[in-house]
């Protein structure tokens, strides 16, 4: 039956990695949209 | 106009989350248990359309090369970023569930068999385009050498795939799908494809608003008339120089 | 340092004589990255005259400089040399123009004389031997023509650039900070060669960022300040205040 | 046609005698190759050497960080003192700088391959005797393609004031298929005694005209003072 557990296995890296990727893109455009706010107030002051 | 955007986006990410969980369930309850290979085979549900995607994003990252090399706008590079991106982690993933699937019915986790081969070698190739980047600093070089990385890469997975078969592949295996796996493979195609294009226009986003972030805008000049500059000390030696 | 004549009279051929202009720019701009580099520069320089690009640094005048030397594409604008458009891959345009820079552009492990027969060759001047030793001459290095370029001091490697610059008898000569790490006597010795081309009739274009020497030499200046010409015009009229102000040096 | 090969020669002579007369990308360069097979002679033991397979690969590692420095130098000699922005000046072709640049690292790589080739055949006794004809064959096609996509990236990369280790982390994958095409070959050839198939051949004659063709068309387009 182990097999079984191979073919979940597989399935959780693949999702996994895509997830995790998904996850870091958003993190970095929340960043993103901070730097962006900064500057944008830095040049209305 | 910003505000619709974002609503369309999370409603795609919402539908593509939706089908994978489906797909999930499918490859699991209901597509029947291959006879020969045992349920290990239940991975070509997810193994296949990643690979092809993999393709897919290589072909893009070649294309936006070609782009910037063509038209010099940054915008192509940004593309090309984001679509290796997308092609690394998705070679990665056909490489990992070869190799599980590999582990499960030949007990070894790797063998120099032509297919692992041929996805580590393109894993290879494209995580190269992405180290090299940070390692040049003016923007419009690196722009310039992945652009030429990113053609050649492209044109060198057809060779990899030739010389690959020159390897003993020591398990040919070709499976006979039934009709019940052939819908379940066929509908995993969408979720897939959802997943590249969304992942592919979100970074080469992401890639513009960061670009956009680090060009350096100065606060203007003062207007020369009316601030009076610095007099620079004129000594005998650098005569008035800059 | 004999005045003898650097270019042969007879080598100016009748067609740049019939035109008013050797360059004739219509609005260069370059874009970088969706950065202006320069932006919309018209000017006409005349055959025999001597411009001086100013400005601060990063202002563009080097990358001007490099655009008339048809290393760099405009992104916008025309561009007109010797009477001819600039466009891709341009040989004829190319063969009119010598350049010098703070860099010697030439290979430091071949002798003097070597260099100058391999630009030779390649511009297919005639017998180039003869007119390597006959600049090295006038450059007053022929007792070095056997030496590495390595083993000159900067002085001596800036004047092998000139005679480089020189071999195919080109009608204009680019000047690239030309000055940066010359001494005192080699800088003199420097502005002497130029002014000597100048009265020859050759057109000379000469980025510095040295603006009161560049006042004294050029008859022309034009000034840039962030891709934009601020200032056009005889240096007779032009004091250094006013120069330094416009640049906008902060 | 009689223009650009004068002026190809003209070029090809320049930097051999560039090289000849500052002698230090040749010296270094064997210098680096015995090492690299010494090393890795060392560590795979005597039975291991004997059949040419591991020979091909102990040469293939010694050919491509060696090589990898020959494009590398020869690419420096031009940046040095901004000799490339004159030769940029010059009324020549771009592809004439290319195609001249291609042919002096390919006769450096020849006059390497001449000296550890036969250091490695003495030192650890492979026996090429087999078939030393194909042996050479493949390999001199196999360096044919590293050296054109070599050259093309040396010239992209060099522009960038750090060298270093990018031209080597570019250039090795991409000669991925010249590797695996060549020692696959070479273990039908030397191990089984099997006469090398069509496909390896094909594999080895796209790669090389896939390069120089991509590398001709790119290099006008990348080549900046």
């Amino acid at each position: 039956m182990n097999s079984l557990n191979y073919a979940i296995g597989a399935y959780v890296v693949g999702l996994g990695l895509i997830i995790g990727y998904a996850a870091w893109l958003w993190l970095a455009s929340i960043a993103v949209t901070r730097r962006e706010n900064r500057q944008n107030g830095q040049e209305r002051r | 106009m910003k505000q619709m955007n974002s609503i369309f986006v999370s409603i795609y990410w919402l539908a593509t989350l939706a089908l994978l969980a489906i797909g999930v369930v499918m490859v699991f309850a209901y597509t029947p248990t291959e006879v020969t290979m045992g349920p290990v085979q239940k991975i070509f549900y997810l193994h296949l359309p990643i690979a092809i995607c993999t393709f897919f994003s290589c072909l893009t990252v070649f294309v936006a090369s070609v782009g910037y090399l063509w038209q010099r706008k940054a915008m192509w590079d940004h593309l090309a970023h984001a679509a290796a991106q997308v092609a690394v982690i998705y070679a990665a993933i056909v490489l990992l569930t070869g190799m599980i699937w590999g582990r499960a019915a030949w007990g070894a986790w790797w063998q120099w068999t032509p297919r692992l081969t041929f996805s580590l070698v393109l894993w290879l190739l494209y995580v190269v385009y992405l180290v090299i980047r940070p390692s040049i600093e003016s923007s419009q070089r690196r722009a310039m050498i992945c652009a030429v990385y990113g053609v050649v890469a492209f044109l060198d997975v057809p060779l990899v795939y030739l010389s690959v078969r020159l390897m003993p592949d020591i398990h040919p295996s070709s499976i006979e799908l039934e009709p019940a796996m052939k819908s379940t493979l066929i509908f995993w195609f969408i979720p897939v494809i959802m997943v590249t294009v969304g992942l592919i226009a979100a970074s080469f986003k992401l890639a513009k608003r960061q670009a956009a972030c680090n060009i350096t805008r100065e606060l203007p000049l003062p207007k020369s008339k009316t601030a009076r500059p610095l007099r620079p000390t004129i000594t005998s030696g650098n005569r008035g120089v800059v | 340092m004999t005045a003898t004549d650097l270019i042969t009279a007879d080598k100016q051929s009748p067609q740049a004589d019939a035109l008013d202009w050797v360059i004739r720019a219509r609005g260069l701009s370059l874009h970088i990255d969706d950065r202006a580099i320069l932006h919309d520069l018209t000017f006409d320089i005349n055959p025999g005259s001597y411009v001086a690009l100013l400005g601060a640094n990063g202002a563009g005048k080097s990358t001007l400089l490099h655009m008339l030397a048809t290393l760099t594409v405009p992104t916008a604008g025309e561009l007109r040399l010797f009477g001819k458009r600039v466009g891709r891959g341009n040989p004829a345009i190319r063969a009119n123009i010598g350049m010098i820079g703070h860099q010697p552009m030439l290979y430091r492990d071949l002798t003097a004389l070597e260099n100058l027969v391999f630009f030779g060759k390649l511009y297919n001047v005639k017998n180039p031997t003869d007119r390597a030793e006959e600049l090295l001459d006038q450059v007053a290095l022929s007792h070095r023509a056997d030496d590495p370029a390595c083993t000159f001091s900067r002085g001596m490697v800036q004047r092998l650039a000139i005679a480089r610059a020189l071999m195919h008898n080109p009608k204009l000569l680019l000047a690239d900070e030309p000055f940066s790490g010359l001494d005192m006597a080699s800088g003199r010795m420097l502005e002497n060669l130029l002014a000597q081309l100048h009265a020859q009739g050759m057109t000379i274009v000469l980025v510095n960022h040295d603006i009161e020497q560049s006042l004294a030499l050029a008859q022309r200046a034009i000034a840039l300040r962030q891709g934009r010409i601020v200032v056009d015009a005889q240096t007779c009229e032009l004091d250094l205040e006013t120069v330094i102000q416009e640049i906008g040096i902060s | 046609m009689m223009l650009l090969l004068r002026q190809i020669i003209m070029l090809t002579g320049k930097d051999l005698r560039i090289e000849a007369r500052s002698r230090q990308t040749l010296g270094l360069v064997i210098v680096l190759g015995i090492l690299i097979i010494v090393v890795l002679g060392l560590g795979l033991g005597p039975e291991q050497l004997t059949n040419g397979a591991s020979a091909t690969a102990t040469l293939w590692v010694a050919y491509l960080f060696a090589g990898v420095l020959v494009f590398e130098k020869t690419m420096s000699v031009e940046r040095h003192d901004g000799a490339l922005a004159s030769l940029l000046l010059a009324p020549i072709d771009r592809s004439v700088i290319y195609v001249a640049k291609l042919i002096s690292n390919l006769i450096l790589m020849l006059i390497l391959a001449l000296v550890i080739t036969p250091v490695a055949v003495v030192l650890f006794g492979f026996d090429l005797s087999a078939a030393p004809g194909q042996f050479t064959m493949i390999m001199a096609m196999s360096i044919l393609g590293f050296a054109a996509v070599g050259t093309l990236f040396a010239a992209v990369v060099s522009s960038t004031r750090l060298q270093g280790g990018l031209l080597a982390i570019v250039v090795l994958p991409l000669a991925l298929p010249l590797v695996i095409a060549s020692t696959q070959m070479m273990i039908q050839l030397f191990r089984d005694g099997k006469p090398i198939g069509g496909t390896g051949l094909t594999v080895l004659l796209a790669a090389d005209v896939l390069y120089l063709v991509t590398s001709w068309l790119v290099f006008e387009l990348i080549l900046e003072p």
